[in-house]
C-alpha cells in the first residue's frame, strides 16, 4: 500500500490540494481531508468498460478506433455542431478543442453558461475587485456569502479560506471574523451565520440597490423594508461592511439564476466598488465544476471570450443568449453534438434534451451519465485527478496542476481529443 | 396551490453525482421540500407524494418537511427530476430560471419515477452495462 | 424605384438559424453584387434560401425597397448597418435585426426574436407584434445600446428593453418585461402597459409607464404626483445608485416590500 | 542540418558596431554561421533593411491579468477578428488580443523575443501555459517580489543572503526569468486598501521602506548573477509630481555590475509628472532624463502613450483604483496572497485630453532627451500606453521632427505650455532606432551571449527584414514609409527558419522559453529550508509541494544556470 499526500481533488471549484490518498494495485482504498463529495468522486465506480455506440436502438461494444472514426464523420457531417461540456476535463484538452472548433466551425460552450455565465456578463460591464483566496483566509475579518451554500456545494470553503481558517493578520478567525449570509432560504451555512438576511425570492437587486445607496450616505430614502429586509437590518449590515478592515463578498448561483441575473451580480460587484471608497473589500463567485474557471481562462486566451463561442463563420462570434447551449438546443440550433466533462441530460431543461434525443451525440466521459441515454456514441476517458493530469484553475484564479493517482489503459481526454482533431485534420486534408 | 419553485444542490446530490442512475442519487433528487405549515395547508404528510405543475410540465416528488424554507417556497435539488418542469427560456443570458419557478402542487397518490424511467419516457435508451 | 422580393424557401433542416446581414437596401444598387448568406458553417447563395425577385432600379437606398416574405422567424441580421430605404418583413424575424442600423425603415408585420435594433443610431423600426428580450440594447461589455432612432412595438417587449440606452426613442404599446430601461443614460421609454423593475441603475434619460411598475426599485425617489397627457402618474428622479439624473413617470407602482 | 543564405542584406547590428554594411548571413540549424555551402533556401534580401530579431522587454501578453483582461473586455474583442488559415489559428481583439493574435502581429513587426512584464510566481503556471500559445517568439517573464512576505520579513530581518536565497527559489520554482518590483511595498499595503507615497514610507505592519525594499534586492539580484537586473516599476506611478519620487529613487540605485545596468526602470513616462495635481499637471522628462544621463546603472523604457483605445493593466493594484476614479469605467482587482496585486481598467486616451496629450509629449521627450540610446528602450508598456502595434508609429515619430510637429498641431491647444517637446530638434538616427528596438534590450537582458540582439556568428538566427531601402528614404520626411515599412516585415525568421512572410505567418510553433536558475549553497536553499516551507503551508492557500511549476509546462527550454556569490 502507498500513501500519496496533497492530492489535488478534481469535484469543486475549491480545488483542495491537500488530500492523501491510499492506493493498492491501480486502485484507491481510501481517502483523507476529503469532503464527502470528494471522497465519493476519488471512491467512483462502475467506469464504462470501452467505448459504444448505439445500433437501432442497441447498444454494441466498439473499438476506440472505430468511436474516433464515428465522432469525426459525425461533427465533419454538421452544420452547426456544438461541443459542450469542458468543466470537467483539464485545460490542455479544452485547447485542443478549441483548435477542432476552428476547423468545424461549430460553437463551444461550458457549463459556465448554467453557473456563473451570468457573472461573467456582469463582470464584462463593470470589472471585477476580487483576489485569491489566500488574501481572504490572512486578512478578512468579515465574510459575506451571498446566494450560496458552501456547506453543501463548497464543503471545505470555510474551514480553508474562510470562517475557520486561521490567518496572518488573524490567528483566531472564529473569534475574530464575522459572517454574514444572505439567502431566500435558512440553509445549513446561513444557520451557523453571525447574521443571516433572508430575502424575498427574486429581491436580490432591490436589496443590492438599498445598500449602495446607504453606503453612498443616501439611506434616508430606503422604505422601512426591502425585499422582506428591515431597514434596520440592512443599516446595520452597511456599517459593518463599512467598518471592517477587509471584507469578502462570495456568491453563488443564486444570484446569477435568480431573476435579473447577471444584472443582481452587476450590482453586487458596484456594491464592493462603492465600499472600496471605505475599506478593502473583494469579490469572488462560487465556481462550481473543479475546472469551469480554467475553461473560461483557456476560451478566453484562445478565442478572446470566456464561453459561448460560435466559430461557424470562421471568426469568432460571441453573444450569450444566442450562442449559449441551453438556448441552441432549445431552440433546435445545432446539429450534432459533442459533450465532454458534463451532464446535460441531467441539468438541462427538458426541452433541451428532447433536442439532444434528436440530435448526433458524441459523448466523452468515464461513467455512464444520463446524457449516455440519448448519445449515439460514448468514449471513455482517464480521470483528471485519478489516472491522468492536467491543469486546473481554481474559483479564484490560481492555476493547479492536477496529478494522477494511479496508472490505467484509459486514455485521457487530451489523448482521445487529438486523435479526433488529428483525424479531423487528416479527413480535411489540412 | 402555488408555489416558487427553487432548485440547488446538496451535499448528497453532490455524492451520488457520478452514480445517477443509482437509488441515492435516484432518493435525493426526487425530494420535495416544503415548509410544515404548507404542508398542513396542503394536507399532505411528509413521505407522501405530490405533483408539482409548472408551465412547461409536471412531475411527482416526496414531500419532506423543510422550516428552513419561507412559506409559499419549495426547494428540490438539482437533477432531471426538477428539470422536467423548468422552462429553458433564458432572457437573452443563456441561464434558464433555475431559482424562480412558478408552480401548482397538489398531492398525489401516483409513485415517483426513477430517472431511468424518466430517461426512457424522454426516448433515450439506456445502457445496461458491461 | 426598386423592389426586392425575397420569398423564404423551404429548407433542409429548417431550425438551423440563416444569417443574412448582406439584406440590405444599399446592397441591392449593386447589379453585379453575389449575395452570400450562411447557414451554420456553410456559405450559401441567396437563392439557395430566398426566390429573389427585383424589379425597378434605383439610384440610392432611399429608392429600394425589400420585401421578406413566407417564415422568416429564424432569419438573422436582416438589414445590419443599413441606412436608407425600407425593409418590409410580412411574417416574423430573427435576432439582430437592424442592428447598428443609421438610417431607413423596417417594418415587421409579425413578431421579432431578441437584439432588435441592437445599437442603433438612427432611422425607425416598427414592429406589429411582439418583440423578445433586448429591444434596442447594447451588445456585450458595450456602454451604450441604441443612441438615436425610434423603435416602435405594438405589442409587448421582452425583458431588459432598451437595456443601456443612450438615446433616441422606445414606444412599446404592450407590457414590457423585467427591467427595461437597465442602466439607460439617456434618451426617452415610454411603455403604455406594466412592467417590472424599470430602470435600474439609471444615469440619465427619461421613462413613462402607463400601466404598473411592479416591484419598483427603492433608490428612486417619490418627486410627487403630475400628469402626462392627463394622465395622473407618480413622478421618480433616479437612480440614486448612480447619478439620480433620470426620471420615471408611474401611473401606478408597487414595491417588493 | 537545414541550412539558409540572406544574400545582399542591408544590415544594421548596434550590438556589433554594424551601421549599415551590405553583407550576406549565412543560417545553419538555427543558428548564424560563417558560411553555407548549397543552402536549403537562398533569400535576396537586396534593398532590405535587415536587423536582429525585435525584442520587447516589456509588454504583457501572458498570465492571469492579461488574461482577465481579455476576460472582460468582449468590446474590444470586436476588433481584429481572423479566421483560421493556412497555419495561422484564429485570433481576436485590438488592446488585449488572444495569444495567437499577440504572437502573428509581433512576428509581422519582425518580433521574435518578448519579456512578459509582470507574473505573480502563485499563477506562473497560467503565463507559461499562455507561452505556449504564443508560438512565434521566445518568451520570458519578470517575476514579482514587491509584496513577497518572505522577502519582506528578511529584509526587515537584515539577512540579504536569505533575501537571495527566498528570490532564488521563487525564480526557479515559477520558472521565471527576473525580479520585478511594482510599486514596492505598495501593492502590500493595498491589501488593506492602502498605498505607499514616496520611498521613504514605511510598509504597514512590516517596518520597512520601499527604499529598502529596492537597495536590498538589487544587491541580492547581483549575488545571484542573473542575466538581468531588478526590474522596477516605480511607486507613486501616474500621480501629478511623481517624478521627485522616480529621482529620489535613481538617487538610491548602487552601480553593481559592469556589463548592463543594475536597475531597469520601466514606463518611466508615467513616472515623469509634475505639478501638485491634474490642474498644473506638466512635465519632468528633462529632469528624469538628466538624472538618468549621469547614471549609467540606470536603464529606462518610456513607456509611451499613443492616442486611441486601451487597456490598462499592472501589478499596481492601488494605482488602478484610482484611475478607476478618474475614469468611471469598469474596474478589475486581483490581489496575489503573499506576493503582490494587480489591477485592470480600460482607457482611452484622447489628443483633445490635456492630461493624454501631456502623457504623450513625455514619452516621446524621454526618448529624445536620454542620450545614449543603450539606456532609453522603446516601448509602451504594452497595452498600457498603447498596443503594441503602434511601435512603428512611435519610431516615426522618434525619427521625425515634422512627424511630430503636425501630430502635435492636432493635440489639446493648452499642452505646449507644459511640456518643451516642440523645441526638442533631435531626429533619432536608423542606428538609434535599431538600438532601443533589440540592441539595448538584448543588453538590459543580459541576452548578449544567448545570441539575442545580434548577427554575430553563433547567435540565434532570429531576424527581421524590412522592406525599407535606407539609401532612399529620408525619415524626418518619409516618416509614412517608416510606419510602413517596420509595420510589416519581408521575411521575420526565428530560429533559421522563416515564420512570417509579408504578414503571413508561415508556421504553428517555433519558440522557447527562457527562465533562471540560480544555485545556492544549501544554507539559503529554501527547497529544504524548515520555517519557510512551514510558514508557506501556514500562510499560503496552496502546498508547497503543489507550487513549483514543473518542466512539462515548458516544452522547449532554455534554462539560464548562474552561480550565487553568497
Amino acid at each position: 500500500m502507498q500513501e500519496i499526500k496533497d492530492m489535488v481533488c478534481p469535484f469543486c471549484g475549491c480545488l483542495c490540494d491537500d488530500v492523501t490518498l491510499e492506493v493498492e494495485n491501480g486502485k484507491i482504498l481510501s481517502t483523507d481531508n476529503c469532503c464527502t463529495i470528494g471522497n465519493a468522486k476519488f471512491m467512483g465506480k462502475n467506469r464504462l468498460k470501452n467505448p459504444i455506440k448505439k445500433v437501432d436502438g442497441a447498444w454494441v461494444d466498439i473499438t476506440y478506433d472505430e468511436a474516433v472514426n464515428t465522432a469525426v464523420d459525425l461533427l465533419l457531417d454538421a452544420d452547426r455542431p456544438l461541443l459542450y461540456g469542458w468543466s470537467g476535463t483539464h485545460g490542455e484538452a479544452q485547447c485542443v478543442g478549441i483548435h477542432m472548433n476552428e476547423i468545424l466551425g461549430g460553437v463551444i460552450d461550458s457549463t459556465t453558461s448554467v453557473c456563473h455565465g451570468p457573472s461573467i456578463l456582469a463582470i464584462q460591464e463593470v470589472g471585477h475587485p476580487g483576489c485569491t483566496l489566500g488574501q481572504v483566509k490572512n486578512r478578512a475579518d468579515l465574510i459575506v456569502y451571498w446566494g450560496c451554500n458552501p456547506i453543501e456545494a463548497h464543503p471545505r470553503h470555510m474551514s480553508r479560506y474562510t470562517t475557520y481558517a486561521d490567518g496572518y493578520f488573524l490567528d483566531n478567525a472564529f473569534r475574530n471574523r464575522k459572517v454574514i449570509v444572505v439567502d431566500v432560504r435558512e440553509t445549513e451555512t446561513a444557520k451557523v451565520a453571525d447574521e443571516f438576511i433572508r430575502i424575498k425570492q427574486g429581491g436580490d437587486y432591490a436589496v443590492l440597490s438599498a445598500l449602495r445607496a446607504i453606503i453612498r450616505g443616501k439611506g434616508d430614502m430606503i422604505p422601512e423594508t426591502v425585499a422582506g429586509v428591515t431597514k434596520t437590518q440592512l443599516m446595520q449590515v452597511a456599517d459593518m461592511c463599512k467598518t471592517c478592515s477587509f471584507g469578502a463578498l462570495f456568491f453563488g448561483v443564486g444570484l446569477t439564476m435568480a431573476k435579473g441575473k447577471y444584472k443582481n451580480v452587476r450590482n453586487a460587484i458596484e456594491l464592493v466598488d462603492e465600499l472600496n471608497r471605505h475599506t478593502k473589500f473583494t469579490l469572488t463567485p462560487m465556481r462550481g465544476h473543479w475546472n469551469v474557471y480554467g475553461a473560461n481562462e483557456v476560451f478566453s486566451w484562445m478565442t478572446g471570450y470566456p464561453y459561448a463561442v460560435d466559430f461557424c463563420r470562421g471568426v469568432a462570434f460571441y453573444n450569450p443568449g444566442e450562442t449559449t447551449a441551453i438556448d441552441i438546443l432549445a431552440r433546435k440550433e445545432c446539429d450534432a453534438c459533442m459533450i465532454i466533462g458534463s451532464d446535460p441530460a441531467a441539468h438541462f431543461p427538458r426541452q433541451c434534451v428532447e433536442h439532444l434525443r434528436d440530435t448526433p451525440v458524441i459523448v466523452i466521459d468515464p461513467f455512464q451519465s444520463m446524457t449516455t441515454s440519448f448519445a449515439d456514441i460514448q468514449i471513455p476517458v482517464a480521470v483528471t485527478g485519478i489516472d491522468a493530469e492536467g491543469t486546473a484553475y481554481r474559483m479564484d484564479g490560481i492555476p493547479i496542476k492536477v496529478k494522477k493517482a494511479i496508472d490505467s489503459d484509459y486514455p485521457s481526454d487530451t489523448e482521445i481529443l487529438t486523435r479526433i482533431y488529428d483525424r479531423m485534420l487528416e479527413v480535411k486534408g489540412l | 396551490m402555488k408555489f416558487l419553485f427553487n432548485t440547488g444542490r446538496t451535499i448528497r446530490q453532490g455524492k451520488y453525482i457520478e452514480s445517477k442512475l443509482g437509488q441515492g442519487y435516484a432518493e435525493e433528487t426526487s425530494l420535495c421540500h416544503i415548509h410544515p405549515l404548507d404542508l398542513l395547508d396542503l394536507g399532505v404528510d411528509e413521505g407522501e407524494n405530490v405533483l408539482v405543475k409548472s408551465e412547461v410540465g409536471e412531475v411527482v416528488l416526496e414531500a419532506r418537511a423543510d422550516e428552513g424554507l419561507p412559506m409559499g417556497m419549495v426547494f428540490v435539488s438539482y437533477g432531471i427530476h426538477c428539470n422536467s418542469i423548468i422552462s429553458a427560456c433564458t432572457h437573452g443570458t443563456g441561464m434558464p430560471d433555475f431559482k424562480i419557478h412558478e408552480v401548482d402542487i397538489c398531492f398525489t397518490s401516483e409513485q415517483r419515477k426513477t430517472p431511468a424511467e424518466i430517461l426512457e419516457q424522454l426516448g433515450g435508451v439506456t445502457y445496461a452495462g458491461n | 424605384m426598386m423592389k426586392v422580393i425575397l420569398e423564404v424557401k423551404e429548407r433542409h433542416k429548417p431550425t438551423l438559424p440563416i444569417e443574412a446581414e448582406c439584406i440590405t437596401p444599399k446592397n441591392f444598387l449593386d447589379p453585379e453584387r453575389v449575395f452570400h448568406v450562411w447557414k451554420g458553417n456553410k456559405e450559401l447563395d441567396i437563392t439557395e434560401v430566398f426566390h429573389v425577385r427585383k424589379d425597378g432600379n434605383a439610384k440610392s437606398a432611399d429608392q429600394v425597397e425589400i420585401i421578406i416574405r413566407g417564415d422568416s422567424s429564424n432569419i438573422k441580421r436582416v438589414g445590419e448597418y443599413m441606412d436608407g430605404g425600407r425593409i418590409l418583413i410580412e411574417g416574423s424575424i430573427g435576432m439582430h435585426c437592424g442592428n447598428f442600423m443609421s438610417a431607413g425603415t423596417i417594418e415587421i408585420k409579425g413578431d421579432a426574436d431578441s437584439w432588435l435594433g441592437r445599437e442603433m443610431h438612427g432611422g425607425t423600426i416598427l414592429c406589429h407584434g411582439n418583440v423578445e428580450d433586448y429591444a434596442g440594447s447594447g451588445y456585450r461589455g458595450e456602454k451604450k445600446g441604441m443612441t438615436g432612432g425610434r423603435i416602435e412595438i405594438m405589442g409587448n417587449a421582452g425583458d431588459f428593453a432598451a437595456e443601456t440606452m443612450a438615446g433616441g426613442e422606445m414606444i412599446i404599446h404592450g407590457n414590457a418585461g423585467d427591467m427595461p430601461g437597465i442602466d439607460i443614460k439617456d434618451g426617452s421609454l415610454t411603455i403604455m402597459g406594466d412592467c417590472s423593475r424599470p430602470c435600474g441603475n439609471m444615469s440619465g434619460g427619461k421613462c413613462w409607464i402607463f400601466g404598473t411598475a411592479y416591484d419598483m426599485l427603492p433608490t428612486f425617489r417619490n418627486e410627487g404626483q403630475t400628469s402626462v397627457d392627463s394622465v395622473p402618474v407618480t413622478r421618480f428622479s433616479g437612480d440614486y445608485i448612480s447619478r439620480g439624473l433620470g426620471m420615471v413617470y408611474t401611473a401606478n407602482h408597487k414595491y417588493m416590500e | 542540418m537545414k541550412t539558409l543564405l540572406i544574400k545582399n542584406a542591408y544590415v544594421i547590428d548596434p550590438i556589433q558596431k554594424i551601421s549599415g554594411e551590405t553583407m550576406d548571413i549565412a543560417v545553419r540549424d538555427g543558428k548564424i554561421v560563417d558560411d553555407v555551402k548549397n543552402p536549403d533556401q537562398v533569400i535576396d534580401a537586396t534593398g532590405m533593411l535587415t536587423l536582429p530579431g525585435g525584442i520587447d522587454s516589456h509588454t504583457h501578453i501572458c498570465g492571469t491579468k492579461v488574461n482577465f483582461g481579455r476576460y472582460m473586455s468582449p468590446e474590444d474583442m470586436r476588433a481584429g477578428r481572423t479566421s483560421r488559415k493556412g497555419d495561422m489559428h484564429a485570433t481576436s481583439g485590438y488592446s488585449v488580443p488572444t495569444t495567437y493574435g499577440n504572437s502573428y502581429r509581433y512576428s509581422r513587426m519582425g518580433y521574435t523575443t518578448l519579456l512578459e512584464g509582470a507574473m505573480a510566481p502563485m499563477e506562473a503556471r497560467h503565463t507559461h501555459e499562455e507561452f505556449r500559445y504564443t508560438p512565434l517568439q521566445d518568451c520570458l517573464a519578470n517575476t514579482l517580489f514587491d509584496g513577497n512576505w518572505f522577502a519582506l520579513e528578511a529584509i526587515r530581518d537584515g539577512d540579504i543572503k536569505r533575501l537571495a536565497g527566498i528570490i532564488a527559489w521563487y525564480l526557479s520554482a515559477a520558472k521565471g526569468f527576473g525580479v520585478k518590483l511594482t510599486n514596492p511595498g505598495g501593492t502590500e499595503a493595498w491589501g488593506f486598501g492602502d498605498d505607499v507615497t514616496c520611498i521613504n514610507e514605511p510598509i504597514p505592519h512590516f517596518g520597512i521602506t520601499p527604499r529598502d525594499i529596492i537597495v536590498n534586492m538589487i544587491e541580492a539580484n547581483e549575488m545571484l548573477n542573473l542575466p538581468h537586473s531588478v526590474h522596477l516599476h516605480c511607486n507613486n506611478l501616474g500621480k501629478p509630481g511623481n517624478y521627485m519620487c522616480t529621482l529620489d529613487t535613481y538617487n538610491a540605485i548602487p552601480d553593481l555590475n559592469d556589463k548592463r545596468q543594475s536597475l531597469y526602470s520601466t514606463h518611466v513616462q508615467f513616472h515623469s509628472y509634475g505639478g501638485s495635481s491634474w490642474n498644473d499637471f506638466c512635465s519632468k522628462a528633462e529632469d528624469i532624463a538628466r538624472s538618468v544621463n549621469d547614471k549609467p546603472q540606470i536603464t529606462i523604457d518610456t513607456g509611451q502613450v499613443m492616442f486611441g483605445k486601451t487597456t490598462t493593466m499592472t501589478a499596481d493594484g492601488p494605482m488602478e483604483f484610482n484611475l478607476y476614479r478618474l475614469y468611471h469605467n469598469k474596474w478589475s482587482n486581483h490581489d496575489v496572497e503573499l506576493e503582490t496585486g494587480s489591477g485592470i481598467i480600460p482607457v482611452h486616451y484622447r489628443k483633445k485630453n490635456l492630461v493624454n496629450a501631456i502623457m504623450w509629449s513625455i514619452g516621446l521627450e524621454l526618448g529624445l532627451l536620454v542620450d545614449s540610446p543603450w539606456q532609453c528602450i522603446l516601448a509602451t508598456d504594452n497595452p498600457n500606453g498603447a498596443p503594441f502595434v503602434k511601435y512603428p508609429e512611435v519610431m516615426a515619430l522618434l525619427m521625425s521632427k515634422n512627424y511630430r510637429d503636425a501630430e502635435f498641431e492636432t493635440l489639446h491647444k493648452s499642452t505646449g505650455k507644459r511640456v518643451i517637446l516642440p523645441s526638442l530638434d533631435r531626429e533619432l538616427t536608423w542606428d538609434e532606432i535599431v538600438t532601443m528596438t533589440r540592441s539595448a534590450q538584448a543588453r538590459a537582458l543580459g541576452l548578449i551571449e544567448y545570441g539575442k540582439g545580434h548577427l554575430s556568428e553563433g547567435a540565434e538566427a532570429d531576424i527581421a527584414l524590412y522592406p525599407i531601402n535606407v539609401d532612399t528614404t529620408d525619415p524626418a520626411r518619409d516618416y509614412e514609409r517608416i510606419i510602413n515599412g517596420f509595420s510589416t516585415t519581408e521575411y521575420t525568421i526565428k530560429r533559421g527558419e522563416v515564420v512570417c512572410r509579408n504578414g503571413t505567418c508561415t508556421m504553428e510553433s517555433n519558440h522557447s522559453t527562457y527562465w533562471v536558475n540560480p544555485h545556492v549553497p544549501p544554507a539559503y536553499d529554501m527547497g529544504t529550508d524548515a520555517a519557510f516551507i512551514d510558514g508557506f503551508n501556514k500562510y499560503y492557500s496552496m502546498r508547497i509541494t503543489n507550487y513549483p511549476v514543473g518542466e512539462e509546462y515548458i516544452g522547449r527550454n532554455v534554462c539560464m544556470e548562474s552561480e550565487a556569490s553568497l
